[in-house]
């Protein structure tokens, strides 16, 4: 699908979204008024001016329209891969962009991040993890990495991988496992007006709720150690 | 009576004239373009040719060896190659091409695995593995080379040549080939008009080419502390307090594993508070081993004779100049042959690694599927039987062996393993390797590296088995099982005949020598790291890239 | 992943700092983590490791650990990446001396 | 011998036990589900690997200087100190526990190549867990300090994460980036990052670069006293302001700025020349106060 048929099924009453450098800024009107679009397009390696445009449009929407929502498009195969943008510290660059919407959101402003077709590591933790709710296309790919490369870095047979992958979340391809482990709210069978609407709703109750993926993940039955653990360490006394 | 055949008595001289007839024909001077070193390859070498191509331990002829490589397998072929190390592609490239089809060599290290599938297919002939010495001997008897390639670091316009701290085999290369009729030509990384110093006359040298690139040289004897491990150190605090204390072992020739480089880095720390400086490791047949530096600048050793040099170690080399051989220049000279000659026949000990032994000690660092050889450990580990000089470690030694009344000494040939290497694969085993490895190359005799009649004391992390004090083929064999540990071989020993050569002081574990398995940290290492080399030798050491991490 | 539970007699063990853990699991190495055991003259050995087929081997330097030092009432867990006996005998050195309040 | 190199307690070659040991306050040390309490991951079991009772990370409270101190240290010799669901959870569960108790700091000694691919999905949510749980704790007023100079350096997502703590500590030896250089040369091509080229490596990613490029608070000797008396300097005259709009606008204007001059650059030395260093040659060879010196030096 298309990014303008994605954006005309989620923003029915009209937008002005522009994109440049791979990178989608624009605001849009929805039911419950104008929000801000931001993210990125046709499976972005995010680099250094991609995160700084990115960050920039959050801090401008910030300045300029307090508690506007921030709607983040997401499709990114990772983080852009060269020697010179790690000379700049690009990871730096990244967090800036993290820094950015988690100042956002200290602001009162709702977010939620929408993965139209890829989400892979890098790029999705700068931004579309960093939003109050994520969700994904049917279609999308969310992953670290493919099972086949995973099978060459870690040494474990690829039909092994496949096999596991088959019953376990903890390390399996796919938007479903995200869903399963609490940090993807839901799936969206196609891009919706009204499951935007309902998002959006979502995002605001959750923007002063805090992170509660864990809990999420543990309920889902994706992700059973995490939720437990975290409150462990948050009231155990310590042992010697 | 018949009268006498008349003979030809220059053939070899008339042959080289012809092949320098040849060259000039083609407007070929002594200084060679590198874009027409084809031509005077094809120009000088015949088919049937011996032909040395320098391959050393860490300098390479590397330009000369692939341009050989690319020669006309038409016009040249069945050449039979002599030289040291096949260290490059190119070295195996030159049988798979068809332009060589026999090999004299030592040591094939990383081409090992290409070299014994060739043998396998029957695509290569094998002469010899030999030993460094024992090939530079058969340079001046029966393989002399018709053709040498060699490397130097520069060359004038005469031909003279500047061999650079990598001297290594160059002069014995050299002299054979030049004054037996042959043709010598060097590669050099630059033409200068006035040589450093001269370190090749340039009426031995017929051509000179520049390369396009510096020579290739590896950094070989370049170990990283960081990758000294706990059990390296404690085997390195029984062979000082067990070995080198106990003979006074002060002329010494180190292999290049990190067995015997945490020796060298407990040098300064550990040995110095045993009180052992100046009483041991004064003088070195030793390539310049970075992690000597801090015992060199603790004042341990007073001199170091190399057989080649060390990337980044030219600096440190020339400013310690009392400590190294250096030309007026100001460089290193170093030389495999006379280095080798020191070790063995001035050295009192060598200690080195194996990846195998069998239970009469010999060991082979042979693996199935690959041909390597030995370079020269198997000189430097070996005891020469002939008459040599006394010295109080030979002498105690040969005492140990024979009695009060040994009539010769013993030179010490110290093996440091441990009882088990990566992957659990055991150290000490019922068979070598070797036995299966003669049997697929068809060879006479077994890649035997050490021989154990040779090896005076095994070190393990069970601790110190003295040979030279059994006086059975079955106490031998007890008390090398006595140190092999956990490995099949080791939990088949005889628990009371172990017990008894450890009474006997023919075992000795860490606790008998008054060792704490406990104490052996890396904290007793005087260099921890790289980095730390460096600020040992004020800066002078220069480590490359790939050793470094800042 | 092999799992191996082993019990040797051991002379009882005196211990002053209960539990005592020593060593990293990377390549080469092991964890041992030493609590007190219910048994004052045994000492319960259970060990997960990435090398299959050596229990006969971690036996025979576990059983000379047992014999060689004071190691009765203890339960002993370890995590193995591939340590080899040399490796093993020194942690377990290493941990017992912590156990016993790092006397040396 | 030279004594300096005698006493010296590398950082870089401790264990993470052994770096909070010297890091806290002798006796102080007080673990938090320490491994006797805890269980290796079953996520490894399953794939057949032997797991660590800490999961390759110690939580713990203790004190620096008699201050109260949270502490995460992250073992970069099990499976390269990257983040698995216990491991991430750990760090949450203290970076949350901070905010309720407000320790005065918390120090977070960052070992890791980021994600444990095996439990990738777990890992790559763990790590936004933290980076969110860190920003909460430095919101709640209290500094997150990540110290950077083990072998695994700081990468991958934990790369972000150190660069959301409120300062870093890093050591010469101590790397910190995104991608590995391993990665970018298996996917790029050697000619575009050559990582056995060790010393290009470290002009790239290496403590000495981020110091000099103010990527980094503190450049300090590889020993683990150096860092403590790093981490005691640092917090002796701590102020932070809330993050605020003009504060991120000003990180915004340095970042573009940077990009805009350097963006083609491939290698420290041509940075460190822009920067105004007169013999960018001699930087890697500098020891850790002559470079310092150079840094006080230059021109802003």
């Amino acid at each position: 699908m298309s990014l303008n048929d994605i954006l005309d099924a989620l923003f029915p009453a009209g937008h002005t979204v522009a994109v440049a450098n791979q990178v989608i800024t624009g605001e849009a009107t929805t039911a419950q008024g104008t929000v801000a679009v931001l993210g990125t397009t046709d499976a972005a390696a995010i680099d250094h001016a991609m995160a700084l445009a990115l960050s920039g449009f959050v801090l401008d929407t910030v300045e300029r329209h307090p508690g506007r929502p921030l709607v983040f498009l997401v499709d990114t195969s990772g983080q852009a891969l060269s020697r010179s943008q790690e000379l700049l510290c690009l990871n730096g660059s990244l967090a800036h962009l993290a820094s950015c919407v988690d100042f956002a959101r200290r602001q009162g402003h709702p977010s939620l991040s929408l993965v139209t077709a890829n989400a892979v590591s890098g790029g999705f933790l700068s931004f579309g993890l960093m939003a109050d709710q994520a969700y994904a296309l049917a279609d999308a790919q969310v992953r670290v990495m493919d099972l086949r490369a995973m099978s060459r870095v870690t040494k474990i047979a690829h039909e092994r991988l496949v096999e596991l992958a088959g019953t376990s979340p903890i390390f399996a391809p796919g938007a479903g496992s995200y869903v399963r482990m609490g940090g993807i709210a839901a799936i969206w069978p196609v891009p919706s007006a009204d499951l935007l609407d309902d998002a959006l709703s979502a995002a605001r109750k959750a923007v002063s709720a805090g992170d509660q993926r864990q809990g999420t993940g543990l309920s889902r039955g994706g992700r059973l150690l995490a939720s437990d653990i975290a409150t462990t360490v948050q009231n155990a006394t310590a042992g010697a | 009576m018949n009268a006498p055949l008349s003979r030809n008595w220059d053939s070899l001289r008339q042959s080289r004239r012809r092949r320098l007839e040849r060259a000039a024909g083609l407007g070929l001077g002594k200084a060679i373009p590198a874009e027409r070193i084809i031509d005077l390859l094809e120009a000088v070498i015949q088919p049937g040719d011996r032909v040395c191509l320098e391959g050393n331990n860490q300098k390479q002829a590397d330009f000369l060896a692939e341009s050989l490589a690319d020669c006309d397998p038409a016009r040249i072929n069945q050449l039979q190659m002599v030289q040291s190390v096949l260290a490059l592609p190119s070295h195996v490239d030159l049988f798979e091409r068809g332009l060589a089809n026999r090999l004299d060599f030592s040591f094939s290290g990383p081409q090992g695995a290409r070299l014994a599938k060739l043998v396998q297919e029957q695509r290569i002939e094998i002469g010899a593995i030999h030993t460094y010495l024992e090939l530079f001997g058969r340079y001046f008897m029966d393989l002399t080379p018709n053709v040498a390639l060699i490397a130097a670091q520069a060359a004038d316009a005469d031909g003279n040549l500047y061999l650079g701290p990598n001297t290594e085999d160059t002069p014995a290369i050299v002299e054979a080939t030049a004054f037996k009729g042959g043709i010598v030509i060097a590669q050099v990384n630059e033409r200068l008009d006035k040589l450093p110093r001269v370190d090749v006359p340039a009426d031995w040298v017929d051509f000179t080419v520049l390369a396009p690139k510096p020579n290739y040289i590896e950094p070989l004897f370049t170990r990283d502390p960081a990758q000294i491990t706990e059990v390296q150190v404690l085997m390195a605090m029984m062979a000082i307090k067990g070995i080198y204390a106990e003979y006074g072992v002060t002329r010494l020739n180190h292999g290049i594993g990190f067995d015997t480089a945490a020796i060298e880095l407990l040098l300064p720390t550990y040995a110095a508070d045993l009180g052992l400086k100046g009483k041991i490791c004064t003088h070195w047949a030793l390539n310049p081993h970075p992690t000597l530096i801090p015992a060199i600048e603790s004042g341990f050793v007073e001199s170091v004779h190399c057989f080649g040099s060390e990337v980044g170690m030219d600096a440190y080399i020339s400013a310690r100049s009392d400590v190294f051989f250096t030309g007026a220049d100001g460089s290193m000279r170093s030389n495999r042959a006379f280095s080798q000659t020191a070790g063995l026949y001035a050295c009192d000990m060598f200690i080195g690694s194996t990846l195998q032994m069998d239970l009469a000690g010999n060991s082979s660092t042979a693996t199935l599927g690959r041909i390597t050889g030995f370079g020269g450990a198997p000189n430097m580990g070996s005891d020469p039987h002939g008459r040599r000089h006394a010295s109080p470690a030979w002498l105690k030694a040969g005492r140990e062996a024979a009695g009060p009344n040994a009539i010769r000494g013993r030179k010490l040939v110290v093996q440091m393993v441990e009882t088990f290497r990566e992957h659990m694969a055991p150290v000490f085993v019922e068979e070598l390797d070797a036995w299966k490895l003669q049997k697929m190359m068809g060879a006479e005799l077994p890649p035997i590296m050490i021989y154990g009649d040779d090896v005076s004391h095994i070190v393990t992390e069970e601790g110190i088995a003295n040979l030279l004090l059994c006086r059975s083929p079955e106490e031998r064999e007890q008390a090398i099982r006595g140190v092999a540990g956990f490995t099949p071989v080791g939990m088949a020993r005889d628990k009371a005949m172990v017990e008894n050569l450890r009474d006997r002081g023919i075992i000795r574990r860490a606790e008998d020598l008054g060792i704490d398995p406990r104490q052996a940290t890396r904290d007793l290492l005087a260099a921890r790291s790289v980095k730390d080399l460096v600020r040992w030798s004020g800066g002078l050491y220069a480590p490359p890239s790939r050793f470094r991490n800042w | 992943m092999e799992t191996l539970d082993f019990r040797f007699a051991s002379k009882p063990v005196s211990r002053v700092a209960d539990p005592a853990l020593c060593g990293v699991v990377g390549s080469g190495n092991l964890e041992i983590l030493i609590k007190t055991g219910s048994e004052p003259a045994a000492c319960r050995v259970s060990i997960k490791t990435s090398a299959r087929g050596f229990g006969d081997t971690w036996q025979a330097v576990l059983g000379s650990f047992a014999a060689g030092h004071a190691a009765g009432g203890t339960e002993i867990a370890i995590n193995d990446m591939g340590a080899t006996p040399a490796v093993v005998t020194l942690r377990l050195a290493q941990a017992l001396a912590e156990y016993q309040g790092g006397a040396q | 011998m030279i004594p300096s190199l005698a006493s010296r307690h590398s950082w870089f070659e401790a264990t993470a036990r052994a770096r909070l040991a010297g890091l806290l306050d002798p006796g102080s040390f007080a673990e938090i589900l320490p491994p006797a309490e805890s269980q290796p991951s079953p996520h490894l079991a399953m794939l057949d690997l032997p797991g660590a009772f800490d999961d390759g990370v110690v939580v713990c409270y203790g004190q620096l200087e008699k201050k109260p101190i949270f502490a995460i240290a992250q073992e970069g010799q099990f499976m390269g100190g990257a983040v698995g669901e216990i491991h991430g959870a750990k760090i949450v569960g203290l970076l949350r526990r901070a905010v309720q108790e407000k320790p005065a700091a918390v120090l977070f000694l960052i070992d890791s190549g980021g994600v444990r691919l095996h439990e990738a999905n777990a890992g790559l949510i763990a790590i936004s867990e933290i980076m969110r749980a860190v920003l909460d704790a430095r919101a709640a007023g209290v500094p997150v300090i990540a110290l950077v100079g083990g072998s695994c350096g700081a990468f991958g997502g934990m790369g972000i994460v150190a660069k959301l703590c409120s300062a870093i500590i890093i050591s010469e030896e101590g790397r910190l980036a995104l991608s590995g250089p391993e990665v970018i040369e298996t996917v790029a091509g050697v000619e575009e990052f050559d990582a056995k080229d060790r010393a290009l490596v470290w002009r790239v990613t290496g403590g000495k670069h981020r110091y000099l490029m103010g990527d980094c608070a503190e450049l300090v000797e590889d020993d683990i006293p150096a860092f403590r008396t790093g981490v005691a300097k640092l917090l002796a005259g701590w102020q932070e302001a809330a993050p605020g709009l003009a504060q991120l606008r000003a990180s915004q204007q340095v970042l573009e700025n940077r990009l805009a001059a350097y963006a083609t650059y491939r290698d420290g030395l041509q940075v460190w020349a822009a920067l105004g260093i007169a013999r960018p040659d001699s930087v890697p060879l500098l020891d850790r106060d002559s470079l310092v010196a150079l840094k006080e030096g230059l021109p802003t």
